[in-house]
């Protein structure tokens, strides 16, 4: 029994480093994905204290949008640019419509108003390009396609998909450039001083409704993006949204206001439940994917309840 | 005076990719019975589509709703629902028609009277499967020490042919790896198909659904796996499915028990008076596709119990207790077939109040990278394995639900 | 609503202690927070039955102090001796139990809840009835809540906020939620009242309503207090004894007269003598 | 109205002039009951007023934070240098140069003393040099805050949060400042200081002041003119030295009677009525 | 003025404390009981099957939401699958003990889940917010895993799904299984709702109810008050997981009549926290109000659409509703952000001014 669970894991993945290495290199893939994700709902949060419920949805939606816009005859580049248009009207309607109307209320209350925009875009979206899940125009953009394999050892492969590094690349661009901008700007300074009191903010002169839309077309971009990458790996459908919960624990790994902490998360995330699903996922039955990330993310908390680079939970009378 | 046909159908959720295509189907053949015949026998249907998204719990909703306004039958395309919709219909006295999906047991007609799973049960599939692999490798006894891996969707629908799967392994010696992909996962699958690469597997078999199936296709790709070693039951047979893949998927291949293509009069005369009158939904390019068809062949079975239903109750008003009768006593001959143009679209096929699936005939398509094309001959499922164990599930499913009714209905066809 | 309640009753102590006998003593108490100490080698105490003042300019170590005191911060070094006994890592709750309440310089009240059941929340330790009795609302925990919110009417009709019975608290004006904050504290019927500041944001007014109040708790329940105030005038009038801290240290301790006279004490808080 | 009637006949300039507010909180609860006000430029005017009179609700009124608490001003006008401004955003009034400080120090948690204050500074485009200057003019005014620059303002005292929030707003280099409890939780040196800083940012720099305060005593002093709020109504008004000399002043907000300062030792213990209201 | 408090004295504190202690309240309830009997008789099995028995369950799984998040300020995304262990636990306990009335065991079976609360719960007392809506994430999804994969928890059915057996009780009538007559359930389903909202309404206004709270409100405050915040935070998972458990046994045995896992996902534990949300955080009658809404809802538009426009598409009345829902949603919320309750006593509020627009 204990030798299961301590020992052999390591004598396998000792046995074929190939495998090892592929397994590593897909959860390496995986956490990008979700930090991606993620990425999209600590912009809202940092910028306003709303968990963004309908991140994932917007993955969908923007995806559908650029999809569907290239069915309809569009060149792919001009989709693009119209996606990123529509996405920029959906920020400005979604600052409008729910958050401007909904200024200092408790987090709780803007929560529930993302889940009102998350039934809308889906009843929305479907209306307009129906159910169907549909091929993202990889090609059509650009990005690479196939794959390279490497030999390791002997016998031994490592097979990369381009989609996936263009993945990586791309996102490893957005972080730091997000990043950038928020930490280094007048605006991030603003948006953190919006996460923490609404009211103070507006008092000082912040313009919430300014900040909001910028934010919200940010996390619509990342959300196009995500799209994308996605969408190459299987297909741009609303099973996809569901997917967008794996970005809980890799936020709360991350901290909800940390953007290299999103990606850090993703990563520990992505790679950790890719080990523990391959080498320990057989011990019970296999499928504990489905849970690992949340049990890895529970640990990591009970020792900083904030996430690795969240902001301290301040405690003081 | 008309006659309700509710068509539980999902275009929504995750589904959707399977579901749309089916829904097209069914409600196409319905509606070009309504138009080009004005119904069956004279009375017009009325074809209600309730939208389940996959759910269950909606599925559930749609039943009490349909069962209120007098349904004919139930149509719940999912085997949740339909394992949920058994005992309920039981009871109420509307008939399930579960086409080759639900529960397998339901096969056994004098435990579940009011439930239908023509012309195959999941079973039957897995048999197939086996024997077309065991065909290639040139006998069963050389599936001793092959590895066999099974992709399934983690719920009632995959978990379906487990037991079948698990009793062949046993009795013909090779090893059987599973592969459960949960719901909410589908998407996702680099993990089963990592593993995959690490057992390799002789074979695959997939019983997937909805966005597990061009996934699970891609994945596949990925780790270079042998295609034309990949199978798929029925329902991962979708055209969408496998030209996730594209050129790479070709190899890759399902069961089917219904033609491919639109070279039949059915089709055709769904084109001119439903696709071409804009009274589909169907988009244009995907009309005709395998699912699509799947949905024609499912519709031509209510159809055609209505029609026995209304030979047997001497009346074209018929009500869902006829409709049983109709469908217990299904029989449609070549003649037949050829008489509602589906000649070559499928094989004669006949329930009896025993048997209510039939373990008819099936044969495999291949994917060529662009379509679905026909590849060997339509074979039977190894009905000798499957028949006592279906009989074994019933009592186990009447063990374990007692008091379960006794069948009270007359059997006609005796 | 009700009138029955005409007197107050006087709580009765049974700690063994005389008035004037040391209650709660602090010997060289320091803590820091990484590199900002707010508290540094202080030592004092309190006396039964006095009304204690500390003052100081701000970010002196006040709040810290009240925080040490009832176990909400954990001093770095120093011991804590309350009633003759030697404290060690005292949880907040352990405090609350042994008898210390106290008001907050930003008001803590319970945003949620009506005026009536945050003072009625004071009265959580004093209550007992199970969880069963609970579910049924007959017999013992009906008798139990209603004995309890005849106390807690008492102590509404001391601080004439009859008015505001049922009002939630997060609507009321910054003055009345102080007041509130002080009855709910009352309610805990604690042997060392601590109140940080109760005076902030009022006016004149108001002030010698809250200085009535605090007296008349110190004297006739017997109540002592340890109080935070800016305002010197009430410091000075209404306390028994005053202790000055300036950068986490204590640099006097004394009488009002002595304290108001004391050079550090003018220099460094009161700019000029009052 | 005696408010707005004074205050007509003064030949000066009005920089903020409130006509006649009606204000109502989740649309039942009402609460100013029509106050009308007015601040001259460059003047430093004082609302004072028992608690819940509506100090804080007027200052919310005028800086457009109310509809965040889901209050609204129904009736009546609101100008700030001759515009309409009920229907502006907050932030589009701060640009315009009138800033809040807002009752209980509201100050940002998570964000250092500094960072605070430079959020102040947020609607500027003065250069980087400028916010610089005017950052060391606040330390200067507050030396503690230098101190604690760099902890994160959640975990500072109550004091050093409303010299925060003080400074905060100084930093937008306003042309008026709406100041709700500016001493609150302050020491009394620092009060005084406070009111200096004020007084000097009146005359030098020429800003206008609300303020809403409790210490009418120091208020008094440095105000130019005075308002006294009770249930959402203006009761009084008048220059600052008048209403000192007010006889129901001088016993209810400035504690000396007829003999002189009273000892909060010796309060009465009744009730007692204000001579206005009767 | 329709509506008033004024002229109803309250003599004692009994009266005082009465959960409604106005008389028009009274009336208006005793209206709602006197309907809520008759219902049956008048109603369709499609509605009482269909709306009336899960709007009623759902109610009651909302309440239990409601204690733990909107009276004890600990949000949960785990509802569904707490349900899910109640309705587990009833399905071995009627397997196990198949004489009991069926009634008790659904009411024994809420004690697992509250079990499996406590231990989920454990984390909150230093998890907090947003953070502790992963541990009760995790709580959610690998109780889903294990209603997959423990086999002996749906007796080793090869479909995974769990059937409900027939029962009688009372005599001889049928209460669960699919020969239960829709009136039996709902009356079965009703008594059992109210008679825990009863009893949550009498822990709530009492002493543990007011601990809660504090916790929600101020937690530090709380603790210096004498709140453990040990027994506080985990009673109030115990009861709340409990509520739900019970929810989710009377889900299956009295409203789906069979499930599979899938029954539990995350997608039932949004549902109730909409509800809970929607229908107002700490308030009872809100969390009917929600369910009545975020259930009754979709129903009624997916039944109501096509009525008014005649051939529209099955899937497009999903869509248009799913906007509606959603566009409602934050159009309630713009309204009232406290919920419906709160908006129903903003109403009544209005009716006391009435003729006057406020007072
Ligand atoms: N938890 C903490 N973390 C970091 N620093 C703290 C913490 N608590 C207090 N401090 C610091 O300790 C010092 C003393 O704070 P304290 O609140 O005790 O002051 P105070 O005397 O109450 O001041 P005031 O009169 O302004 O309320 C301050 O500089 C404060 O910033
Ligand atoms: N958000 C709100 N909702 C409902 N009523 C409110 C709200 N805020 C304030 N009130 C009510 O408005 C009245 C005026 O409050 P306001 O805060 O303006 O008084 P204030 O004069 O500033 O008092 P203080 O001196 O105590 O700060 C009070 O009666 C209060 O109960
Ligand atoms: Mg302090
Ligand atoms: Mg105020």
């Amino acid at each position: 029994m204990l030798y299961s669970v301590f020992i052999d894991p390591f004598v396998q993945m000792a046995e074929m480093p190939d495998f090892l290495l592929q397994v590593l290199w897909e959860g390496f893939v995986a956490g990008v994905l979700y930090a991606l994700i993620a990425l999209g709902f600590v912009l809202i949060y940092k910028a306003s204290g709303v968990f963004n419920f309908a991140q994932g949805i917007m993955v969908v939606f923007a995806g559908l949008t650029l999809v569907g816009l290239h069915e309809k005859g569009v060149p792919a580049y001009l989709a693009l640019v119209l996606t990123i248009g529509v996405m920029g009207l959906l920020a400005l309607a979604v600052e409008r419509f729910v958050m401007r109307p909904l200024v200092n209320q408790p987090d709780i209350i803007l929560l529930m108003s993302t889940i009102g925009l998350t039934y809308f875009l889906v009843g929305f979206g479907e209306f307009v390009f129906g159910g169907e899940p549909k091929q993202m125009i990889t090609q059509e953009l650009g990005l690479p396609t196939g794959s390279s394999a490497f030999e390791i050892g002997d016998g031994g492969l490592l097979i990369l998909q381009h989609i996936d590094i263009a993945a990586a690349v791309i996102a490893l661009i957005m972080v730091g450039v997000l990043a950038v901008f928020f930490n280094k700007t007048r605006i991030g300074r603003a948006l953190r001083a919006v996460a923490d009191d609404h009211q103070a903010a507006l008092s000082v002169g912040i313009s919430l409704n300014q900040i909001w839309a910028i934010v919200w077309f940010a996390a619509g971009i990342v959300a196009l993006t995500t799209g994308i990458m996605w969408g190459a790996r299987s297909d741009v459908s609303f099973a996809l949204e569901i997917i967008a919960f794996k970005a809980l624990p890799v936020l709360i790994l991350g901290g909800f206001t940390s953007i290299p902490g999103a990606i850090v998360g993703g990563l520990i995330i992505g790679v950790g439940e890719k080990l523990g699903e391959i080498y320990w996922g057989p011990l019970v039955g296999g499928g504990i994917e489905s849970w690992l990330a949340y049990m890895i993310a529970l640990i990591f908390l009970l020792f900083r309840p904030q996430g690795l680079f969240g902001e301290r939970i301040i405690e003081r009378v | 005076d008309e006659l309700f046909v509710p068509l539980f159908s999902y275009r929504t959720g995750p589904y959707a990719g399977s579901g749309i295509p089916i829904a097209n189907g069914m409600h196409d053949y319905l509606t070009m019975l309504n138009e080009r015949d004005g119904g069956i026998n004279g009375v017009k249907l009325r074809i209600e589509e309730c939208e389940t998204g996959y759910d269950t719990q909606k599925g559930v909703e749609c039943y009490e709703q349909v069962k209120g306004a007098g349904a004919l039958l139930i149509n719940p395309y999912s085997t949740g629902i339909t394992l949920q919709v058994i005992p309920k219909a039981s009871v109420d006295k509307i008939p399930v028609l579960s086409m080759a999906y639900g529960l397998s047991a339901a096969a056994i007609g004098n435990t579940f009277p009011w439930v239908f799973n023509p012309p195959d049960t999941y079973w039957d599939g897995a048999s197939a499967i086996i024997t077309d692999i065991a065909r290639r490798e040139g006998g069963a006894e050389n599936l001793k020490g092959k590895k066999i891996g099974y992709i399934f969707l983690d719920a009632g629908y995959g978990r379906e042919a487990i037991p079948l799967l698990e009793q062949l392994s046993e009795t013909m010696g090779f090893e059987l790896l599973q592969y459960p992909v949960p719901g909410k996962e589908m998407q996702n699958q680099s993990s089963q198909w990592l593993n995959i690469r690490r057992d390799r597997p002789d074979y695959m078999v997939m019983w997937g659904w909805g966005a597990m199936n061009p996934t699970a296709v891609k994945e596949a790709t990925k780790i270079r796996y042998p295609m034309d070693k990949f199978y798929g039951v029925w329902w991962s047979g979708g055209n969408d499915d496998a030209a996730a893949g594209g050129e790479d998927a070709k190899g890759f291949r399902t069961l089917n028990f219904h033609g491919v293509g639109s070279d039949y009069p059915v089709i055709a005369d769904i084109k001119k008076y439903v696709v071409d009158a804009g009274k589909s939904q169907v988009d244009p390019a995907k009309f005709a596709d395998n699912l699509y068809n799947r949905g024609v062949y499912n519709s031509m079975l209510i159809a055609e119990g209505i029609r026995k239903a209304q030979e047997i109750a001497g009346k074209p008003m018929i009500t869902a207790s006829d409709m049983r009768n109709g469908l217990e006593n299904l029989d449609v001959s070549e003649a037949r077939l050829k008489e509602i143009g589906m000649e070559g679209f499928a094989l004669p096929m006949k329930l009896t109040c025993e048997d209510h699936s039939g373990h008819h005939k099936v044969y495999i398509v291949e994917w060529d990278g662009k379509d679905w094309q026909k590849s060997g001959d339509w074979f039977s499922p190894d009905v000798g394995t499957v028949k006592p164990l279906l009989q074994k599930a019933a009592e186990d499913y009447v063990a374990s639900n007692s008091p379960w009714p006794e069948r009270t209905e007359p059997c006609l066809n005796k | 609503m009700s009138n029955r309640i005409k007197h107050v009753e006087l709580h009765v102590d049974d700690d063994g202690l005389a008035p004037g006998d040391v209650m709660l003593k602090l010997d060289n108490v320091s803590l820091a927070f990484g590199g900002v100490k707010a508290i540094t080698d202080i030592s004092f105490d309190i006396r039964k039955g006095e009304i204690r003042a500390i003052i100081g300019p701000n970010g002196a170590g006040k709040t810290s102090m009240l925080n040490v005191i009832n176990g909400f911060y954990h001093p770095q070094k120093g011991v804590i001796t309350f009633r003759g006994q030697a404290r060690s890592r005292m949880q907040p709750y352990e405090a609350a139990a042994s008898g210390i309440a106290r008001t907050f310089q930003n008001v803590a009240l319970f945003k949620g809840m009506s005026t009536l059941d945050n003072i009625m929340s004071g009265r959580t330790l004093k209550m007992h009835r199970n969880f069963f009795w609970q579910v049924l609302h007959v017999g013992p925990a009906r008798n139990e809540e209603i004995e309890h919110r005849l106390k807690v009417e008492e102590i509404i009709d001391f601080l004439e906020i009859q008015h505001i019975r049922k009002t939630p608290v997060g609507k009321l004006p910054y003055g009345l939620q102080k007041r509130v904050e002080l009855g709910r504290a009352l309610a805990m019927e604690p042997d060392l009242l601590l109140l940080d500041e109760p005076m902030a944001g009022m006016n004149l007014e108001e002030k010698e309503d809250m200085s009535r109040f605090i007296l008349d708790v110190n004297s006739q329940m017997g109540t002592t207090i340890a109080l935070i105030e800016h305002d010197m005038g009430v410091v000075m009038d209404i306390s028994d004894r005053v202790v000055v801290l300036d950068y986490g240290r204590k640099i006097g301790d004394g009488t009002p007269d002595e304290v108001k006279t004391n050079q550090d004490v003018i220099d460094a808080y009161l700019g000029v003598s009052h | 109205m005696t408010a707005s009637a004074s205050t007509e006949a003064s030949p000066q300039r009005n920089i903020l002039a409130v006509n006649n507010i009606e204000v109502i909180y989740d649309h039942v609860i009402l609460v100013l009951k029509g106050v009308s006000l007015t601040v001259p430029e460059g003047g430093i005017v004082a609302l004072l007023g028992a608690n819940g009179a509506g100090k804080t609700t007027t200052l919310k009124a005028i800086s457009n934070l109310l509809r965040s608490e889901r209050g609204e001003v129904t009736k009546g006008s609101i100008e700030f240098e001759g515009a309409r401004i009920e229907a502006q955003t907050a932030n589009e009034l701060v640009r315009r140069g009138c800033i809040q400080v807002m009752e209980g120090r509201h100050c940002f948690g998570h964000l250092t003393i500094e960072e605070n204050l430079l959020t102040g500074a947020f609607t500027r485009r003065d250069g980087h040099a400028a916010i610089k200057h005017d950052m060391e003019m606040v330390y200067d005014y507050f030396p503690r805050l230098r101190e604690r620059r760099s902890s994160q303002a959640g975990y500072t005292s109550g004091g050093e949060q409303q010299m925060t929030a003080i400074g905060r707003a100084l930093m937008s280099r306003p042309k008026m400042i709406l100041l709700d409890e500016p001493s609150m939780g302050l020491a009394p040196q620092l009060q005084e200081e406070i009111f200096e800083i004020v007084k000097k940012l009146n005359r030098q720099e020429g800003v206008s002041f609300l303020l809403a305060e409790q210490n009418t005593n120091i208020a008094l002093r440095y105000a130019t003119y005075g308002y006294i709020l009770e249930s959402g109504r203006i009761v009084m008004d008048g220059v600052a030295k008048d209403l000192r000399e007010n006889e129901d002043v001088k016993e209810f907000y400035l504690g000396v009677g007829g003999e002189g300062r009273r000892s909060f030792k010796n309060v009465k213990h009744y009730k007692r009525r204000k001579r206005w209201l009767a | 003025m329709l509506y008033r408090e004024s002229g109803q004295y309250k003599t004692s504190y009994i009266a005082d404390q009465a959960i409604f202690p106005i008389r028009e309240d009274r009336i208006g309830m005793g209206l709602i009981g006197l309907a809520a009997v008759c219902i049956p008789f008048f109603a369709s099995d499609f509605f009482l099957n269909a709306i009336m028995t899960p709007f009623l369950i759902l109610a009651l799984a909302a309440i239990g939401l409601n204690i733990l998040t909107g009276y004890a300020g600990q949000l949960s995304l785990g509802t569904g699958a707490f349900m899910g262990v109640g309705a587990y636990s009833c399905y071995k306990l009627t397997s196990i003990f198949p004489d009991v009335n069926i009634i008790v065991l659904v009411l024994a079976s809420g004690l697992f889940s509250a079990a499996i609360g406590v231990v989920f719960g454990l984390p909150s007392l230093r998890i907090k917010g947003l953070y502790l809506a992963v541990t009760t994430l995790a709580a959610q999804f690998f109780l889903e895993w294990c209603f997959i994969r423990i086999p002996w928890l749906y007796n080793y059915n090869s479909s995974g799904a769990i059937e409900v057996p027939e029962r009688r009780g009372f005599g001889d009538v049928i209460l669960t299984g699919p020969s239960a007559s829709a009136m039996t359930q709902y009356f079965v389903v009703l008594g059992i709702v109210v008679a825990i909202t009863l009893a949550v309404k009498n822990i709530v206004r009492g002493r543990i109810g007011r601990q809660w709270m504090m916790i929600r409100d101020m937690d530090i405050a709380a603790e210096l008050m004498g709140v453990r915040p040990l027994t506080a935070k985990l009673s109030a998972f115990a009861v709340s997981s409990y509520l739900c458990g019970v929810a989710g046994a009377m889900f299956i045995f009295f409203y789906l009549g069979a499930a599979e896992p899938s029954a539990f996902s995350i997608t039932l534990s949004f549902q109730v926290l909409f509800m809970v949300i929607l229908g107002g955080l700490g308030s009872l009658v809100g969390s009917f109000f929600g369910a009545a809404f975020i259930w009754g809802l979709p129903i009624v538009l997916r039944a109501g659409l096509p009525a008014l426009g005649i051939g529209i598409a099955a899937e497009t009345v999903f869509h248009i509703a799913t906007m509606i829902v959603g566009a409602l949603i934050i159009f309630f919320l713009i309204v009232e952000p406290h919920g419906l309750a709160r908006l129903w006593s903003l109403g009544k509020e209005k009716l006391r001014v009435w003729p006057f627009p406020y007072g």
